[in-house]
């Protein structure tokens, strides 16, 4: 192995707050070199986030403080330069691709602006700024690349911002890319697109890549070496097959094993009564159709995951059946009754026993709420649960199930990592025992073995209480765990719906099997041995 | 846009129309202007003879329905004190009160956002604290006596300025700089305010990430997130200097809309209070269309 | 700038600059013997009296009517010339309906009648016969005879300067004739222009912007060397209006007067050379009357009085409202804290109410409002026209607009006083003044006021009780 | 399970809530300003009893007495006024009815112009183009003729001050909270609330508000300066509080004349003004640090160092 371009060691984060100081970050090492791709595995909260905005520069202290550490690149300790040094460096030399791309992306600036910047900002002439950003918006798959530049980030899919802040992440082909789960909100189709461009960029510049993922199908295929971090901590580090194959921390090989898409195929229950009937339900964003005659329906314990393209309609579909956006035609019917011409009185009835886990956990928790507050409202709204101390006790029991903690309750959302954000949305969701739960990317952000846990969650509650699922999802080993019925969408259209082990097993659209074709597999070996096969991209 | 405007239009002369009737019935609620025209001891056949010459004399309503019917051939009717058509009187003193606000609230908005950004960055710090309390003070002093002050030292003491008066451009300089005083300790806090709350958005991180440096990430990045309140609460300031600058116009001379509107009023001197209040209104309501346009162009996301 | 041009810097802008509104001060001081001129005028620096001016001299020829000697010679600023014409026209337009001329109300209830015997006499018959119409002549400016009956924006006069510019909010420039029918003036040319604050008044003078501060304050004035003190014939007073309980009392009126500390005013609130009042009308006035002496300050008598009228079932507790107007006089708001305080002092329940200026009308005036209680009007009144004729009517006479009193003996001097001329005539208002002021008690004169000018060191003026009204520029040289 | 928690000292027992006591003692401009605002409430409450006398009490022979001499006891330390009345006195006696008007005007302006912009900006097109209509006339309307009427028609009181001054301040909030509406109605935490089944109320109240009543708490604080010194020009107009009636405003008006003779006359009570907004404003840059969880830490970190 080539010298290391960067290195961290012995770094160490504490954040300082009214109540107590959380060591986020202890004692981290790791280094990585030129060409090399260096995947930080780990359990969600366990730092990576936070080590990573450490080599950016961008913590603020305080709260935070760098308790020890070097951060070495060209020979220099980042945490010593001077803040201009260190301005100069990124997104230069070093980019980083966030974790939240709803969050961080300007919401009053077109992407085409922000993207361009990156280069501008380093002194590049504007219209090679814009050449490139157009190319590298249409390698990261998205439609009609002039027009998207003009468009703002809301008008924009999840999946679709996060290609827009890979394309902003590579404008100046950086010596190290940081990517903080860059691929959470991709169909397995475009995601292997994304990973395809980034190798090649590493092969033509010999970019080391830092990936923060838990997705180890994504690791498998694209890492060199993997570091392992669990509360704050690094337990386990090595190349992928050593690490895959002969992991020695329990936390490891607990990851190993909780790697979804191994479990029994669920077949629907085809007696249960049917709660949602949706009927050619259309939506558009001025002539752009982005939802387009989507008929379907949920049955009671029914779980429905609506998989597909990015960008095809799936938020849409959530939103638009929930009002949260007005459709253009279609019907709804919650239990025989149509939602979209109810009363808004009749509405709040139904809005307790519908709830959704938006795909954007950051933006959809109110940031002056703490956690208790946040999953409390709905009792407050709805008029349940009365007594505080039991509210108290319901909120905790509620955060253990998702695997957080009681120490969490009186925390603010800005005080989380992604994945615990993510994790208080699905309490939320679940606090007000709906019925029916959309969850859109809800397990996305969070490591295999959370991710299992909450699945396994999601599961008991479908079984026991007869709660309905609709889960947009494009990790296919999770949507072969979880759901019995499942939708592929393409392009605003459902292209294919059927029984999960039909969907599987036996898919008649083109589109489908391309994208059976493309999900990776978290053993690397198998992943060479298709790569070496052809079989993808 | 062209639809926004065409709205607002509308729904302006509505507004219009409510304003004028309010004033009408409202000013003529406080009193004769035949006593105070004509002087105390005038005999109560003058002051007939003056009501029945400005057809004071009739019933309101009556008035009203002349007033309108003038008002039809945009003749805002006759100054009872200075013999000639209110809007001449009030678009004359409108030419220097129009310039004056905006020059001010130029410099405000410069001068506001750019001290109340920095000092928004470095929340805290000494910067912070002296452009804070500067402001603060600027916007709570009494403005006569920093007009006053203003002319003892620098008009009378260095003799630098003329004391009042309109002449040259010198002559603005003093003027311009009291009423720059207090909107612009008020917009200061209200940009700090705002800067502070924009300055924590994630995407704040994402501009240092691609290092983008310290003023285009304060001022491109972050300000125009921050704008929002900054520019309604300009467009207050705004509003009060179009309403007129009674002290400084006072204080120096400045033959602006404010002494002629208190003036009016304490003379009950109605058509020019009307008028002056129609272009007024018509400047404000130009001046919160522009607002609204410019929300909608600072942030996408917002829908009317 | 030549060095006999001049600025003159005056505390309110004009509204008009109409001859027929000469009258009003603020108008007056710009134009009033400036542009228009008047047929007679008052000398008030000199004791010459009532002076000719367009006219060379007038005579009584009995039964109301009087015969003027116009002029000869003399043009107008437009060119044309000087006639009986233009006088009569000149009042006609005074007396229009067609047009609210100020100068109207000297002539309340008298008719005039005009008859031109030639281009240069006139007689004017007045019904009922005035006596004092020659001083009544002070007050009507000419104009030609082609003058419209509606306000002009370009007076034309026979005075020694014309309107050379009017810009609307900034300045007024007067420039000198060169055809004046008379000495021609030293000042040739005099820009006006208007600043509310006397502060900035007087600094103008001080910096040079300016050449004369007609009015400034007394705060203001303190340099000798150009801040003059002038009696301006302003008197200050509380209106009492009799016909409401307590004030009916002469008792009750009397410890008014004694509870009120004159002398602590003056040199503290009020500048010095401020005078005691003892009459609505300033010394220089025919008839006054020198042998009466102010209320002497005695609290204790006020409360003895106080006390007897009480005995009487008079309710002293009644409520006393003090109604000052805002910006009445320099420092109105305090001299009226003050008064109020000595009033409480002596056991009255008074309180102050400072109002504007419309408000204040309102109970200046008559009608006076329904239900009201018991109020002292605190008032400024000017007359600088020389007789007591202008004021005793609408303060003193049961008919008149701001009395608060009907006194059938205050009434009839009054009338007598009016229709007398002469020796007479100063007699009768002697009476008057020594009745009201010791008998009736109508009220509680306070002070006569003094005006502050400041003169650039380069002119040769001095202010006179005429400032408030005029400012001839004639009269003004150059060191 | 995830980063472990060092439980600090101090918080050990279950606190609830920020402390705000020990975060005022970190912000030392703020922790002054409270002593300066507790001094001015208490004057205000007491002043008038404790003082009333001496503040009325004429001297017309020994006016404008200059300050900074004890010769005539500690309550000319200020000064005298024209009157000769002890400045002190006054202006401590003033504080009750100018923080009366100051805090009744921009609490009744704050809460009608806040409730109408967020009806405003959250409601449907007519409804919000009625009211913003509304407030351009009133925008429009100058705030001299509402005053002139209102204590015409109505008669000068101190309620009647407040109704006026409120009048002309409402657009301001009116118009802020619209703005701000306008933008977090979009945020996507808005929209979880509307799933989660929250009444229009509720959202005003619990997700927009915070996040607007910062900058809203900004112009109030900063409004008390602006309303102060409008009354003090109503006054000097005559249609404002008139003597023996004493507020700072008043007092600022009554001093206009002698700026150059007596200085104080307008100085002391211009300062208290100027204090007391300065003392409310750094007040209020601290409420909405330590009252906005993001930033908190400003205010209570325990350590600090820079990277
Ligand atoms: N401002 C803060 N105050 C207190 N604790 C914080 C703050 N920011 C982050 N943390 C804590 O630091 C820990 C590490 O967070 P980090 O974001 O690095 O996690 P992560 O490994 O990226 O997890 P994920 O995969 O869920 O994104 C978490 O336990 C989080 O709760
Ligand atoms: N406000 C908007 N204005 C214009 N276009 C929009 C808007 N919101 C979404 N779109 C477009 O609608 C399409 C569907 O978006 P949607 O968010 O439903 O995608 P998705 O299937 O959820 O994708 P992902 O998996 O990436 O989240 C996208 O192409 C997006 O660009
Ligand atoms: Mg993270
Ligand atoms: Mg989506």
């Amino acid at each position: 192995m080539s010298e290391a371009l960067l290195t961290v060691k012995n770094l160490s984060v504490d954040f300082h707050t009214a109540r107590g100081t959380v060591h986020a970050v202890r004692n981290v090492s790791w280094s990585v070199s030129r060409g090399e791709t260096l995947a930080i595995l780990g359990e969600s909260g366990s730092g990576k986030s936070v080590s990573a905005n450490a080599i950016m520069n961008l913590l603020d202290s305080p709260p935070a403080e760098i308790v020890s550490g070097e951060i070495l690149y060209d020979g220099k300790d980042l945490l010593k330069i001077s803040q201009e040094e260190h301005r100069a460096l990124n997104g230069k030399k070093i980019a980083m691709i966030f974790q939240d791309p709803l969050g961080h992306l300007n919401p009053v600036y077109s992407v085409g602006w922000q993207i361009v910047e990156m280069m501008t900002a380093h002194g590049r002439p504007h219209d090679l700024a814009h050449k490139r950003a157009l190319e590298l918006i249409a390698r990261v798959g998205i439609p009609e690349p002039e027009k998207a530049m003009r468009k703002y980030p809301h008008q924009f899919s999840g999946g679709q911002r996060q290609r827009l802040m890979i394309a902003m992440a590579l404008m100046l082909k950086p010596d190290i890319l940081i990517a903080d789960e860059p691929t959470t909100a991709l169909d397995v189709t475009i995601q292997a697109e994304v990973l395809a461009l980034l190798k090649e960029l590493q092969a033509e510049t010999d970019m080391a890549l830092v990936l923060i993922s838990h997705d180890l199908g994504v690791v498998a295929e694209i890492a060199d070496r993997i570091v392992v971090m669990n509360e704050g901590e690094i337990v386990e580090s090595g190349t992928v097959r050593e690490v895959y194959h002969e992991a020695k921390h329990p936390y490891t090989r607990k990851l190993i094993a909780a790697a979804p898409g191994k479990g029994e195929i669920k077949i629907p229950n085809r007696s249960s009564p049917i709660l949602l009937s949706v009927e050619k339900l259309s939506k558009s964003y001025h002539s752009f159709h982005a939802l387009r005659d989507a008929s379907f329906t949920v049955a009671r314990a029914q779980s429905l995951a609506i998989v597909g393209e990015s960008g095809s309609g799936k938020s849409t579909l959530a939103r638009t059946l929930l009002r949260l956006e007005t459709a253009d035609s279609g019907h709804v019917y919650w239990k025989g009754k149509d939602l979209l011409t109810m009363s808004a009185r009749e509405l709040l009835g139904v809005r307790r026993e519908i709830q959704m886990v938006f795909q954007d956990p950051t933006q959809s928790l109110n940031p002056r709420m703490s956690v208790y507050e946040l999953i409390a409202e709905g009792w407050d709204i709805h008029k349940l649960m009365p007594a505080r101390q039991e509210r108290r006790a319901r909120v905790i029991e509620l955060l253990e199930q998702v695997g957080l903690i009681a120490e969490h309750i009186d925390r603010y959302p800005h005080q989380f990592s992604g994945g615990q954000r993510q994790r208080i949305a699905i309490a939320r969701a679940l606090a007000l025992e709906p019925e029916l739960i959309i969850c859109d990317e809800a397990v996305s952000a969070l490591d295999v073995s959370i991710q299992a846990q909450v699945i396994a969650l999601l599961d008991s509650l479908r079984q026991r209480l007869g709660i309905s699922f609709i889960f947009i999802a494009h990790d296919l080993g999770v949507v072969r765990d979880f759901a019995d019925t499942v939708i592929v969408m393409k392009a605003g259209e459902i292209v294919e719906m059927g029984p999960t082990a039909q969907i599987f097993e036996a898919p008649r659209e083109p589109y489908t099997k391309k994208l059976l074709a493309s999900n990776l597999d978290p053993d690397p070996d198998v992943q060479a041995k298709r790569r070496a096969m052809g079989i993808y991209a | 846009m062209i639809k926004l405007i065409g709205q607002r239009a509308i729904a302006s002369i509505f507004s219009l129309l409510v304003l004028m009737v309010l004033v009408f019935f409202l000013s003529r609620l406080t009193g004769d202007p035949a006593v105070l025209f004509l002087p105390i001891d005038a005999t109560e056949q003058m002051k007939e003879e003056f009501r029945r010459l400005h057809g004071l004399d009739r019933p309101v309503l009556e008035q009203f329905w002349f007033y309108l019917q003038d008002l039809a051939y945009l003749d805002f009717g006759e100054s009872l004190r200075k013999a000639r058509p209110a809007l001449e009187v009030v678009l004359e003193a409108y030419a220097w009160t129009l310039p004056l606000a905006l020059i001010t609230m130029a410099l405000v908005m410069v001068a506001a956002i750019v001290l109340g950004s920095l000092a928004a960055f470095k929340t805290g710090g000494f910067f912070d604290r002296l452009v804070s309390i500067i402001s603060l003070i600027g916007a709570s002093a009494p403005d006569f006596w920093i007009a006053i002050v203003a002319i003892v030292i620098f008009s009378i003491g260095l003799g630098w300025l003329p004391t009042s008066g309109v002449g040259t451009p010198v002559h603005w300089i003093l003027p311009v700089a009291v009423l720059f005083i207090r909107p612009f300790g008020l917009v200061v806090q209200v940009v700090r305010g705002s800067m502070l709350a924009a300055l924590q958005a994630p995407y704040v991180k994402t501009a240092r990430a691609k290092g983008v440096k310290n003023l285009p990430l304060i001022f491109v990045h972050t300000l125009r997130n921050g704008m929002l309140p900054v520019i309604t609460v300009m467009g207050d300031q705004a509003a009060a200097l179009l309403n007129g600058a009674v002290i400084v116009e006072t204080i120096f001379g400045f033959p602006g809309i404010g002494k002629l509107m208190i003036d009016s009023i304490l003379q009950r001197d109605f058509n020019v209070v009307l008028a002056a209040i129609m272009v007024t209104a018509l400047a404000i309501f130009i001046m919160n269309v522009l607002i609204d346009i410019a929300y909608g162009l600072l942030d996408p996301r917002i829908r009317y | 700038q030549a060095n006999t041009d001049i600025t003159v810097v005056l505390s309110e802008e004009l509204d008009l600059v109409e001859p027929c509104m000469a009258t009003r001060s603020n108008i007056g001081r710009v134009i009033m013997q400036n542009i228009s001129e008047t047929l007679t005028e008052l000398d008030v620096r000199g004791d010459k009296g009532l002076m000719g001016r367009l006219a060379e001299s007038w005579e009584d020829l009995g039964d109301g009517t009087w015969q003027f000697k116009l002029r000869q010679n003399v043009k107008f600023s437009d060119g044309t010339d000087f006639d009986a014409n233009d006088v009569k026209h000149s009042f006609e337009r005074v007396f229009s309906d067609q047009i609210t001329c100020e100068s109207k109300r000297y002539f309340a209830d008298t008719e005039l009648s005009f008859d031109i015997v030639d281009p240069h006499t006139i007689n004017i018959k007045a019904e009922p016969a005035q006596p004092i119409l020659p001083l009544l002549m002070t007050l009507v400016t000419i104009v030609p005879e082609e003058t419209p009956f509606e306000f002009v924006r370009n007076p034309v006069g026979t005075g020694p300067y014309v309107l050379a510019d009017w810009t609307a909010g900034q300045q007024i420039v007067l420039e000198r004739r060169d055809d004046y029918w008379g000495e021609l003036p030293a000042v040739t040319k005099a820009t006006y222009v208007f600043r509310s604050d006397p502060a900035v008044r007087a600094a103008m003078v001080e910096t040079g912007e300016a050449d004369i501060a007609p009015q400034i304050t007394e705060v203001e004035a303190t340099n000798p060397a150009t801040d003059f003190t002038y009696p301006n014939a302003e008197t200050v007073y509380l209106r009492i209006d009799q016909s409401i309980e307590p004030m009916g009392d002469i008792r009750v009126r009397k410890a008014l007067n004694a509870a009120i500390d004159r002398e602590a005013f003056i040199g503290t609130l009020l500048s010095e050379g401020t005078q005691f009042a003892t009459a609505i009308v300033p010394p220089t006035t025919l008839g006054w009357n020198p042998d009466l002496v102010p209320p002497a300050y005695d609290p204790e008598q006020a409360k003895a009085w106080l006390a007897e009228a009480e005995a009487d079932g008079v309710n002293i507790k009644a409520p006393i409202e003090v109604i000052a107007r805002t910006e009445n006089f320099p420092h109105v708001a305090e001299v009226g804290e003050a008064i109020v305080q000595m009033l409480s002092e002596v056991g009255f329940n008074a309180s102050l109410r400072m109002v504007e200026v419309a408000e204040h009308e309102q109970y200046y005036s008559k009608p006076y409002p329904e239900g009201r209680p018991a109020q002292l009007i605190v008032a400024q009144h000017d007359n600088a026209r020389g007789d007591p004729v202008f004021s005793m009517y609408f303060k003193y006479h049961s008919q008149g607009t701001q009395s608060g009193l009907s006194d059938p003996k205050v009434d009839d001097l009054i009338e007598r006083a009016s229709a007398a001329t002469g020796e007479e005539r100063a007699a009768l208002w002697s009476e008057l003044f020594a009745y009201l002021h010791d008998e009736v008690v109508a009220d509680v004169l306070l002070f006569h006021m003094v005006g502050h000018s400041r003169v650039s060191e380069r002119l040769d003026f001095t202010p006179t009780i005429a400032t408030n009204q005029e400012l001839q520029l004639s009269q003004i040289g150059f060191k | 399970m995830p980063a472990t928690i060092t439980q600090a000292p101090t918080t050990a027992s279950e606190t609830k809530g920020p402390n705000l006591i020990s975060m005022l003692w970190r912000d030392k401009f703020a922790f002054v300003s409270v002593i300066i605002l507790l001094l001015i409430l208490v004057s205000a409450l007491i002043g008038p009893a404790l003082l009333g006398d001496a503040a009325t009490q004429q001297n017309l022979r020994g006016r404008n007495f200059p300050p900074f001499s004890f010769e005539r006891g500690w309550l000319f330390y200020l000064g005298g006024d024209a009157l000769g009345r002890s400045m002190l006195a006054r202006l401590i006696v003033a504080a009750q009815s100018t923080i009366a008007i100051a805090a009744g005007t921009v609490a009744a302006a704050m809460v009608v112009g806040t409730i109408l912009g967020l009806i405003a900006g959250y409601m449907g097109k007519v409804v919000s183009q009625v009211i913003m209509r509304l407030a351009d006339v009133i925008m429009s309307f100058p705030s001299l003729l509402i005053a002139v009427v209102v204590l015409y028609v109505l008669g000068p009181s101190i309620p009647n001050m407040i109704l006026v001054l409120a009048i002309t301040r409402v657009p301001i909030y009116l118009r802020t909270a619209r703005a701000e509406v306008l933008e977090v109605r979009e945020r996507m935490f808005v929209q979880a609330a509307i799933v989660m089944g929250a009444t229009h109320s509720r959202i005003i109240v619990k997700h927009i508000l915070p996040v607007i009543a910062p900058t809203i708490l900004t112009i109030a604080t900063l409004d008390f300066a602006f309303v102060m010194l409008a009354e003090s020009s109503l006054s000097f107009l005559g249609i404002g509080v008139q003597p023996p009636d004493i507020t700072w405003g008043l007092m600022v008006s009554q001093g206009r004349p002698y700026l150059s003779s007596a200085w104080w006359l307008a100085f002391w009570p211009g300062l208290m003004i100027v204090i007391a907004a300065l003392s409310l404003n750094l007040l209020s840059n601290w409420l909405r640090v330590a009252l906005d969880p993001t930033q908190r830490w400003r205010l209570e970190a325990r350590r600090t160092k820079s990277v």
